[in-house]
């Protein structure tokens, strides 16, 4: 719980879907207000209480979730 | 003679409806007419886009390999088509969304800040029937008079944004005719 | 700090065409992962679906073969009959699976044919544009069942996996939901169940995934998988259907 | 006059098949004719009609035998690997000599290949791809007001016949919109009867089976020497064809369905040249016009034929001519439609080179 | 004396080229006595098999149409459709609906299709010569299971009706035998009950007939249904296996 | 040399697959070609081969590319409304380009038809009768030796040009027993290497994979184009044909397969009666010998096609001609098979009517 | 049990299966010593004890007996 | 020159194992040969029948339209096949079980009691191999030698009754031998 950890997000290759954001125990994640070169709002991490747990790895169709911890 | 058009832009726009009415227009104004929309569902996550003829002699391919016009709602789809584009032809972009158009001496563009004008009339999703006020008053391809009654056809089922619809048609159409006399 | 999860070194690092929220991708991410931890990936061949993930073998770093639509167990089951060693899997849509294919399906279970199928079950045929699926359930609209599924008009969705799981030959059958990630959890335990299942010789393995077609049911990613909980799954209940002669010791 | 509709190819088809009195149809979704299942799958059940979305194109094209052994007016349609799978219905439907519309919506083959406009079923459907010695009416459509008109014909020659008619189109074809004016609705009363219907006997006659085997083969032979006159007949009767600038014509272009509306955008860049370039459009390729074929080259000795496919009506062409003018081909195979004005620039190069142009 | 049993008037007065002791011959008078006794026949329409009784219409005096090798209730079904009141079956052997026509006989139940299927189960390809069938159990010899059936080799037998009794718009399914006075009075039940099933509107109807091949069996008839009673039932238990959405009242 | 056997000419065509490699078979029964399986289901339990009865084949067809796919030798056999099921898997392999053996033992059609011989399936097996444009090496045995060779030669082909091979039999020349002497049994490491198979990277190469799907139609376009330039190599190549006393004819038949047999027969009694009558009879259906025929009309004028079926190889023979001789036919579809004798008085018919004999 | 009975049985469509033998509970059928135009060794009523119970027309394939009772 | 028999009889008399020995035999001798059974067992219940074709050239046609040799076991194949038979042919009856043969007077008939012969040398399913011995004593389509080692090729999987079935081609060879010598 008190591990620390950090998600690294591919945003040219997300879709936007919210699942990485719906269920990151932490609500670290949220869907920006920008759009990619493809034209959807992508996710990104807005807080530092990052656990490095992974769920949000787990949902992403994208596979572009890389997380650290440590 | 045959106008080719190309509409893109992302699938929610209202890409393949701003074509089809545009084509109902062509319809009734008695034109020949040729709307030929991408389909198949085989590749997702692109851009949609569909394509319009209209002449006054039998069309002969409802494919547009080099367009005279191009009306595109998203950035990607400028990057995707402009150099098909006829010379001499004419690019409306929406400006609210669109920022980079690569150089090419030999169109004209016509910058549409749809979006905007969208809000101004408080029907955000009336983007695309902005686009088609602008392309009427620029181009011509039909009179406004058939591109109404196309407006009103579309949305016979839901006749309750008839009227929000025709106020978007003019909204274009103005701002159009408000820069040429400007 | 270290990486605790990356890419799966066999899914290419590419975008994919899959819409937003599809359950495709997530199977696809799945079952990479599982090449990788159960290191099958050099030995396996997949058998492309026609559906959504007809360009799998885009995604998928392993060797593949398209295949026509609904035929992937027979395709599989010649690659496999020629290479006994390779891991051999038919990845396979609703449609595909339970409706064109059916005959294939049944009779390589009946066959005890040493493959794996996995299944992704959207309840519609997702690729051709928003059809009924063998599985759509009762009252779901399609584009071609437009007042939605009624029994007297368009018949009964039908549970292939439970009609799998009734043959003999079918060594494993198991249901997992792509949801949230508890369930999706579940559905990579199961995947990895069922390539062990082939690894043991042990006859037909399937696994479906009851996953989201966001597109097609026209919704948005949250609300499909939320759906999918709590109505399609009425239909679709998670869990192992059937296991047939566990390797002993 | 009926009001003109803007209709997407597919839709026009559809619709057609409803007004010509079909209340049948069995189908399988597949790309680019997927319009058809769907619009049916509604309208079906507005006109009191069947339409069932079968388990496969398979399943589909018996339940067709099954509802037109029991009379119906029954539709199919698919698009190339589809109607592969539906070889061997095809042929039974030729043996029991039963009535049915099947549409093909081509796309690019081979295999999987792609959902573009394509024309490579051509042999398919006029040769049979089935097993047997049989032909069926293969009707091509020029735009989408044939989509409505050919079909709406096509269950009357299937009815006439007891033939299969198949409505040959292509991806572009089928979904492409254009401005067409519906057929009228025909009257479910006012079809013609048959009387070799399998419906029960109802203590009025005696049994009947519709079949197609016949196990010694002086019968069978005897069954497919009538099926052949049939044919003839059909050959005799049922060619359709449209002459389009042929007047004074020096060079014959020959196409059929989008390739032949891409060749009139083509002939008019080179008669705007000063080409004299004309060309004559199978609207049925099986039977094909060959008298007509034949006649043309009488007065004209270089003819260019024009398909979305590597070559094959080229062989009807040929086989028409028989050495008697000059054929050549262009062709774009899996899915490539070319332009007007590609196409323009491959008959003013044949050209120049016949009549030493330049 | 008053004549207590003749030919049923729906068989024609012909000979017919089954076998001798052939199951088939004894389920089409079956068929035919129910055809009377339920006043149905002159509304019978019946789809033969590609199978040994390819010939059906030869000697059933009602109306047919041929089939396609396990294409029956594709066909039956598009019959159904434009006559709902004629009285519709599919007559079929075992490599015609469990083999190649396993889509069409899943999917007709599927869709609950109100139609009566007549399933001859002897275990073999009896037309084509003795080759295996999917109902050929395990250890039995065909000529292209020259060893016998063997589930790693040549895969399990299936049982099909089982498989239609699971889905749900199957109203009627029913195993009888063609073996002794008892069992094929009892068949006859079957078969009237899944006819009157199709007369109630109730979905689609099976009744499997486990009947004697002694031709392909190599076996004399009086030794065939005895191997029948004794050793094929192991696999094929006579029964009703599935009744649904009995008619109230 | 091997000594001769009595063979039935499915199990000829049967054990000499084995002897080519061949270790999978998948197919499903069906008459005139039954023996095939039964004969396979134990011969490949021997060599530690795969036989698989599949469920249809259908499943058989995607079996065989399966395998193909996987590098083995494979072959499946059926006949006509079998293989008319086959059609799509068939496109497939030609857009997979994946080599596999194919046999067709053709039976009368159309529809459930019956039993007896038949070469009614021409024009599927030459045009393709699955979708798109794809050609198909055709190959039609003269008897039962012809019938183990060519199955020998055609795992080779399909091998060299990644390409089907069909064997274009019929019910009769299936069932019929000959002296036949056996080709060798290949080692099956002596078989090509190929470097295109789907077996696992195992650490070793990059993934790959093999398929139809191109779905830009220009890419398909160009997939098509090189699928027709190695046609054009095969045309070019594979060409194979018999002669038979055309030295002085004046008069030639061509036919094929059985009805070639019974011609040899009718040609004895013609010359006989001093008719100079001679036979050329394609071996290889596609690739067509055309210009062996054309080159033929240099000196011959009257040829007379004969087939058992409505009239299919005719089209080949004219276009081949191209008007150059005049060609007649005598065609007997159904599965009914004349006899030297009927054949002969045709032939002496024909031959008088032109040369004014008597 | 008393009734009386007998049986015609069309012997030339007779294919000797035996099953009306067989299950003939009064055992008044046999298997004829003669062979139809066919060559199948007809069965034919021997005995005078038939009930008339039609047991023999329930498991004959070829539909061929006709049976009298009173 | 090349001659076509056909045997016909029921189902179980061994009608294919005789044209299948005797083609065996014709293959030994070095001759042109085809032997064609009925296939398919779409009609049963009929009677079984094949041809063999035996010359010294290529044999166009296995099918006999019209054959030289009729050997018939049983009383329907009489009926069934004596029309067919080609002027100056010879018809081989098993006369145990044929008793009616239509008239015709262009044709040899042979009558050979075949099961009785059958009975004296005590095995009663021979009555095939008589009926060949008989066949190749008047005929001499193959000669006796290759006749024996085809029925030694025939039998080679159950070596027991090879003498059995050798005594019986003698014996009906002999019978028709006896016969024209008396
Ligand atoms: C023979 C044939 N029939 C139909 C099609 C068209 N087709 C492609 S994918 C598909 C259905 C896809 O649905 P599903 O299997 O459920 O996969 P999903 O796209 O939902 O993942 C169909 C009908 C085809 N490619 N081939
Ligand atoms: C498409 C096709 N494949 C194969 C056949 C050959 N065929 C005819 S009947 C049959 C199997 C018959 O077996 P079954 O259905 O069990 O009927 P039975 O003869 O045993 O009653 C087969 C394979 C065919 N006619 N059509
Ligand atoms: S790793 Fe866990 S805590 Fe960190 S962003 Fe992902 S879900 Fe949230
Ligand atoms: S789950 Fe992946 S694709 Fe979805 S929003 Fe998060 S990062 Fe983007
Ligand atoms: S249509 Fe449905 S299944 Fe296909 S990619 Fe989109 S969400 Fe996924
Ligand atoms: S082969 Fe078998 S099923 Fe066919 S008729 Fe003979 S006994 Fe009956
Ligand atoms: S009716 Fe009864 S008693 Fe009489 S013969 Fe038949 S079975 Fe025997
Ligand atoms: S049951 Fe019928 S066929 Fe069999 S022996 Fe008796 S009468 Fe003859
Ligand atoms: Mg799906
Ligand atoms: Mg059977």
């Amino acid at each position: 719980m008190s591990k620390k950890g950090k998600v690294e997000i591919d945003r040219e290759k997300c879709k936007s879907c919210g699942y990485c954001v719906e269920h990151c125990p932490q609500s670290v994640l949220k869907i920006s207000e920008n759009y990619n070169d493809k034209g959807y709002f992508y996710a990104e991490q807005v807080g530092e209480e990052c656990t490095g747990c992974s769920i949000c790895a787990v949902v992403c169709p994208e596979a572009i979730i890389e997380v650290w911890r440590g | 003679m045959v106008i080719k058009s190309i509409f893109a832009g992302f699938g929610g726009q209202g890409v393949l409806s701003m074509g089809y009415t545009l084509a109902t227009a062509a319809m009734v104004d008695g034109k020949h007419v040729t709307y030929l929309p991408t389909y198949g569902a085989e590749v997702r996550g692109g851009t949609a886009n569909c394509t319009v003829a209209i002449g006054n002699e039998e069309i002969a391919s409802p494919v547009a390999s080099e367009p005279e016009i191009l009306v595109v709602l998203n950035q990607p789809s400028v990057l995707k088509f402009i150099n098909k584009m006829s010379p001499g032809g004419t690019l409306f972009v929406n400006s609210s969304l669109v920022n980079k158009i690569p150089e090419r001496e030999d169109i004209e563009v016509i910058k549409v800040p749809a979006n905007e004008l969208a809000i101004e009339i408080n029907s955000p999703r009336s983007v695309n029937v902005i686009m088609l006020g602008a392309l009427v008053a620029k181009k011509g391809l039909v009179s406004p008079e058939s591109m109404r009654t196309a407006i009103e056809m579309f949305f016979e089922k839901k006749a309750k944004i008839i009227p929000i619809n025709l106020e978007a048609f003019q909204k274009g159409y103005d701002f159009i005719k408000g820069e040429e006399s400007s | 700090m270290k990486k605790v999860y990356t890419r799966p070194k066999y899914l290419k690092p590419v975008a994919n065409h899959y819409c937003p929220g599809c359950g495709h991708s997530i199977v696809h991410r799945l079952v990479a992962e599982v090449f990788e931890e159960m290191d099958i990936g050099e030995r396996a061949i997949g058998v492309a679906p026609a559906g959504c993930a007809v360009l799998a073998y885009n995604y998928f770093d392993v060797d593949f073969v398209e295949g026509a639509h609904g035929r992937g167990c027979a395709i599989a089951t010649g690659l496999k009959r020629r290479i006994p060693d390779a891991v051999v899997f038919s990845y396979q849509g609703d449609g595909d699976l339970a409706a064109i294919g059916t005959a294939e399906t049944i009779h390589a279970a009946a066959r005890g044919e040493n493959i794996t199928i996995v299944f992704v079950n959207n309840g519609i045929y997702g690729m051709t544009g928003g059809q009924m699926a063998p599985t759509t359930i009762l009252g779901m609209k399609a584009t071609t069942a437009p007042f939605g599924r009624d029994a007297k008009r368009e018949g009964y969705n039908l549970d292939i996996t439970h009609l799998v799981a009734e043959i003999e030959g079918t060594a494993y059958a198991a249901r997992g939901l792509i949801t949230s990630p508890k369930e999706i959890r579940k559905s990579k335990k199961m995947i990895a169940d069922a390539f062990q299942c082939q690894l043991d010789n042990r006859g037909l393995s399937i696994v479906e995934l009851v996953s989201p077609c966001p597109t097609n049911w026209g919704m948005q990613p949250l609300a499909s998988v939320k759906w999918i909980e709590e109505t399609f799954t009425k239909h679709y209940t998670p869990g192992v259907l059937v296991e047939r002669r566990p390797v002993s010791g | 006059m009926a009001e003109k509709v803007l209709m997407r190819g597919n839709n026009a088809m559809a619709e057609a098949a409803v007004r010509a009195g079909c209340r049948y149809y069995f189908g399988y979704p597949i790309t680019p004719q997927n319009d058809v299942p769907e619009y049916l799958s509604g309208r079906m059940v507005e006109v009191g009609g069947t339409f069932i979305q079968a388990e496969s194109e398979i399943a589909s094209i018996y339940m067709v035998l099954g509802a037109s052994a029991a009379g119906g007016r029954v539709m199919t349609s698919s698009s190339s690997p589809g109607i592969s799978l539906k070889q061997e219905g095809m042929s039974f439907l030729a043996g029991h000599e039963l009535p049915a519309v099947i549409a093909n919506v081509v796309r690019g083959g081979p295999g999987l290949g792609n959902i573009a406009g394509s024309q490579s079923d051509y042999f398919q459907m006029t040769r049979g791809g089935g097993h047997g010695d049989y032909r069926m009416i293969v009707l091509a459509p020029g735009n989408v007001q044939e989509m409505a008109d050919l079909t709406y014909l096509a269950f009357d020659l299937a009815d006439k016949y007891r033939t299969q008619s198949i409505i040959l189109a292509d991806g572009m074809m089928g979904n492409t919109m254009e401005p067409v004016i519906l057929p009228e609705m025909r009257a479910l009363d006012s079809l013609p009867d048959k009387d070799y219907v399998v419906d029960g006997m109802r203590g009025k006659r005696k049994s009947r089976a519709r079949l197609s085997l016949i196990l010694e083969p002086k019968e069978l032979e005897d069954h497919n020497w009538k099926l052949q006159r049939k044919y003839k007949q059909i050959q005799e009767n049922e060619v359709r064809y449209e002459e389009y600038e042929l007047d004074d014509a020096e060079m014959v272009i020959v196409a059929f369905g989008t390739a032949a509306r891409v060749a009139k955008g083509a002939i008019r860049r080179a008669r705007a040249e000063g080409l004299k370039v004309g060309m004559l459009r199978p609207i049925t390729l099986w039977p094909f016009p060959s008298d007509v074929v034949r006649q043309l080259a009488d007065r004209v000795k270089e003819f260019l034929v024009f398909e979305l496919n590597a070559g094959q009506m080229i062989e009807d062409v040929k086989l028409s001519l028989e050495g008697s003018a000059n054929v050549n081909f262009y062709g774009r195979p899996g899915g490539s439609i070319p332009t007007p004005r590609d196409l323009a620039k491959v008959i003013i190069n044949r050209y120049s080179q016949k009549f030493r142009l330049i």
